[in-house]
């Protein structure tokens, strides 16, 4: 299962830390929905060329869309891909589970956090309430039952999930890898916790002491390598660095509805440079002004 | 107060009485929940705590922040706009654990395909493992529409009549019976829906766990509600029309909704229906 | 299940929090070891009489010592009664299991944690590490086996523990019950969640901003009433505030290991009495002094 | 650097030697734990950390402190001055969910009966529910005893003749056999004892998982360790003497433990105990 890591100093670059990622592995994705994606790793990922991957997690948008996009992914479990009601469905998903070339075992919120527990706690599977009746358990021959020794009621069991490695975005931490991170945490503390590897991107690496006094998320004994990304997550949000980028996210959903030379040619641009060539690009620097005022966080939004 | 909006027009729009609509299904002291991608059910829930319900607890979307005060809806369920104020943001399997214990009362879920029990499908049209359309996917509801108190289900599509089916392409939220038995025949805990809130009126749930249509907006008929239902439908004796916002309500959904967000939820012509004074 | 309690304004007294308390009700205790535990409250349920009880928890000591010793006990399912190598077993406890007039099925530590957890979660049972060729089971027919519906591996089981009350001590917390408390946590949080009834005392009620900045542990909702008990944790230690008393501990053990009289004696003049003059007697003011140096701080425990 | 004790004399005391002899059971980089109630394996894990074995990583008894540096030991497990300088404390439950999965290297067990398997009783001398002598609780031992990497166990009363016996009243913690079968038959994920320290002498486990009287203190004999046990002792070919304490260890055990809580595991006759220049 899962040991401690202990080294003193696990500072890395980019492609140091996605090598820790193998063709077809099992990478757990921190952050939520269009917060606090581990955004500058997945770039990485991408330039390293990386296929095969089983994504795992709860609600994701462009982290997950990329990856499948770029041709990273053989299977998708998490309970939502896509870009809530602003910019809609997720295009390289969506297209790839309806053309077959992606396998969607599509999970749900409780269930991934049970899998993730059962790797936690060492046990070899958990009960879970509900799915009972729903169509998931069609998507996972691997999810099955358990008789209650107790009341003899039959419930819902999955597995322990252990990834191969977590890759998650902070906005702060220290050279040996505790992190601070702002709520909502998601699943990042229980990824920290069940994965074999950790993988971390701090906006900014600080003293362990500025880690401290903020409050240590997750602790450095869990975490295998860090590396400083400035805007890491973005175009997701990263508080109480930045906002998130609507505008970018729009071209990128945009670009990956095209796909084709479009979606190539948002690669070229944003994903095959460097991630100060990306941040120069992208402005990312103004999505900070959201902190000036409640008018100028809400005039990023529109 | 005016039930002027925000644009200086008199009267009110469908959305801001649909999200009216939606936040009365909410009773005072309840806990309350809304998933992500749910504009329409988190500014409903905000209006019920500023209005009738205000001792309601509410659990805001992909935040866990509890009670909020935001000072305007971001596009985006998972924002830090969206704990302004909380005193206290459960961590994500403190929610989960909760609503699968069964401390929450309610929560709001939606569909892509809805059936008469209520059972809804927010992964696939078409069904798995060959989508015609993959859709984002459930989130949590597969296992807390178990065993959450009450749901309110809602969709602003019904119009289409490609929403509410006589069965679902892939089951994804529990209702009251699915194919493989009723709730209590699969163990679950949750009481399962009890409203059914669309653009054309709102539904209750019979004994048998049917949805049954008990008003319609002003501006629809029962037979057009019939017409877009895809499955047998149960009417109300006494089907009414669905209770008119009062200013109160609309200065909350325009207060707690400044950029509109509630309106992605609705096609052009759902957003063009005005009613009231100068409707 | 539990559901929540949203009451804005939850204080009440010392006797009136108690009263949750029936008679045969299954009780937690919070803290650890001589660590915040709530003893102002136990004194209060000492002072009402309560009889039967089944406390249930991980590492205690007077605070379950004086309720065995005051026959409010029934059952102890605890993982471990005592004062460690300073002062040693514990004297109620030990006479109650040695003559037979208490009942102690030993759990442990993580036994009782996931008992917890499966009431936490909703579900009536979760497996378990450990346990099986170990002679607790022997003590607990409620206990069982699963066979894992994946690997075939057979594991513990136990079923969900859901207390009817818990009895919290926190250093601070609001008229809403929000609680702050200093790690560890022990299994607080867990009795919080996991319990019916959720009854905290604090060393001071503040104003909810004051529970914010210094971080809210445990929050209002699952906290039925709230009693402001100064130096309530009292001979146990409650950081930031005091440390424990190690004189009247060792006073209580004297007591407690005479007996009868002694016992009658200790309870008269430290528990049948209210708190201020109990604060006054045992002179618990002077336990702050811990801050002041290493030197200060290691004199107390001389 | 002086072997000379704090209060003067020249030399060392067995309190002391028997905490270096319990450190050097720890390998630099493990992550090791101790319980509650366990002054001595708390001062050892220390000294280790000062000494030999500066990248193990020290979880602290009860407060699940990561690498503190206290600048005393106060004699209960639970307390803030055991915190110092720590980074990190984990909560209880992700403490024990490490040792469950296996992420902990080593954890010092003791008891107050020992078998040659290394099964522990901490629970009731005579046995339950009929103790004759009920003793405090194994506190998280009967789970993490079966899943951490290896064990180190000891006791400071293996000469009382009672504490290492044929078989124990009350079977708390797992040693590398029990009547139900071995650790392997029992689905059991941890190594089991590695050590048996004891006022005595030094003993490691066989590979069918019994204690081996590997080293003895120098005023200890062979026969004086078999006469002190209850079960057939298994003695390596080439016993030893207990190797002597360095005075950068001894001067780690005097500056971790300046209250001297070690010593509450000792009884009089063997606090008298001195060794070295002046002994």
């Amino acid at each position: 299962m899962t040991g401690f890591h202990l080294a003193a100093d696990k500072r890395t670059t980019l492609e140091e830390a996605v090598a820790h990622v193998r063709d077809g592995a099992t990478v757990a994705l921190g952050g939520g929905l269009a917060a606090r994606l581990p955004m500058a790793l997945v770039r990485a990922l991408v330039r390293q060329g990386t296929t095969g991957l089983r994504v795992v997690g709860s609600a994701h948008s462009i982290d997950v869309d990329l990856l499948v996009g770029a041709g990273a992914v053989a299977v998708c479990e998490e309970s939502y891909v896509g870009f809530e009601q602003d910019l809609g469905l997720a295009p390289a998903f969506r297209r790839g589970a309806e053309s077959g070339s992606l396998v969607v075992r599509e999970s749900s919120c409780v269930t991934m956090l049970t899998q993730l527990r059962a790797a936690e706690m060492g046990v070899p599977f958990l009960p879970v309430r509900g799915l009972l009746g729903t169509d998931l358990p069609t998507l996972h021959p691997e999810w099955g039952t358990v008789t209650c020794p107790f009341t003899g009621q039959v419930l819902a069991a999955v597995p322990a999930l252990a990834p191969d490695v977590a890759l998650l975005h902070a906005p702060i931490g220290d050279t040996a890898g505790n992190l601070h991170l702002d709520q909502p945490y998601v699943l990042d503390e229980r990824f920290a916790h069940a994965s074999r590897v950790v993988v971390a991107s701090v906006d900014r690496l600080v003293d362990t002491a500025e880690v401290v006094a903020a409050g240590v998320t997750v602790p450095a004994h869990v975490v295998t390598a860090v590396v400083e990304a400035p805007f890491g997550a973005h175009p997701t949000s990263c508080y109480p660095g930045y906002a998130y980028d609507r505008s970018h996210l729009a071209e990128y959903v945009k670009a990956a509805a095209a796909g084709g030379e479009a979606f190539e040619a948002y690669l070229d641009r944003y994903v095959r440079v460097d991630e100060q060539t990306y941040r120069d690009l992208t402005g990312a620097e103004r999505l900070t002004a959201w902190s000036a005022s409640d008018e100028q966080w809400q005039e990023l939004f529109r | 107060m005016s039930t002027q909006s925000a644009d200086g027009a008199q009267g009110w729009s469908l959305d801001e009485w649909f999200v009216v609509a939606l936040a009365r299904t909410v009773a005072d002291g309840e806990v309350v929940f809304h998933g992500f991608a749910s504009p329409c059910a988190q500014v409903a829930m905000h209006v019920a705590r500023r209005t009738h319900a205000p001792g309601s607890m509410l659990v805001e979307g992909a935040t866990y922040a509890v009670n909020p005060e935001p000072a305007f809806v971001p596009p985006t369920s998972n924002d830090l706009a969206l704990h302004r104020d909380a005193v206290y943001r459960m961590r994500f399997e403190e929610f989960f654990d909760a609503a699968c214990r069964g401390a929450v009362d309610r929560m709001f879920l939606s569909g892509g395909q809805i059936d008469a029990y209520g059972n809804t499908n927010v992964t696939a049209i078409g069904g798995m493992p060959h989508p015609k359309i993959k859709l984002g996917g459930g989130g949590g509801g597969a296992n807390i529409s178990a065993t959450i108190g009450a749901l309110t289900v809602w969709t602003t599509r019904h119009g289409s009549g490609r929403t509410l089916v006589e069965a679902v392409d892939f089951l994804t939220d529990l209702g009251h019976r699915t194919p493989a038995g009723t709730r209590a025949e699969l163990g679950h805990t949750g009481g399962g829906p009890q409203w059914l809130v669309t653009e054309l009126g709102v539904l209750d749930y019979t004994d048998d766990g049917r949805a049954r249509l008990v008003a319609t907006f002003p501006d629809v008929t029962v037979a057009d509600v019939e017409k877009a239902t895809g499955f047998a439908l149960t009417v109300a004796d006494d089907v009414g029309t669905v209770p008119e916002p009062t200013p109160a309500e609309l200065a909350a959904v325009r207060a707690v909704d400044p950029l509109g967000v509630r309106r992605l939820e609705f096609g052009p012509a759902d957003l063009a229906r005005r009613f009231g004074p100068a409707a």
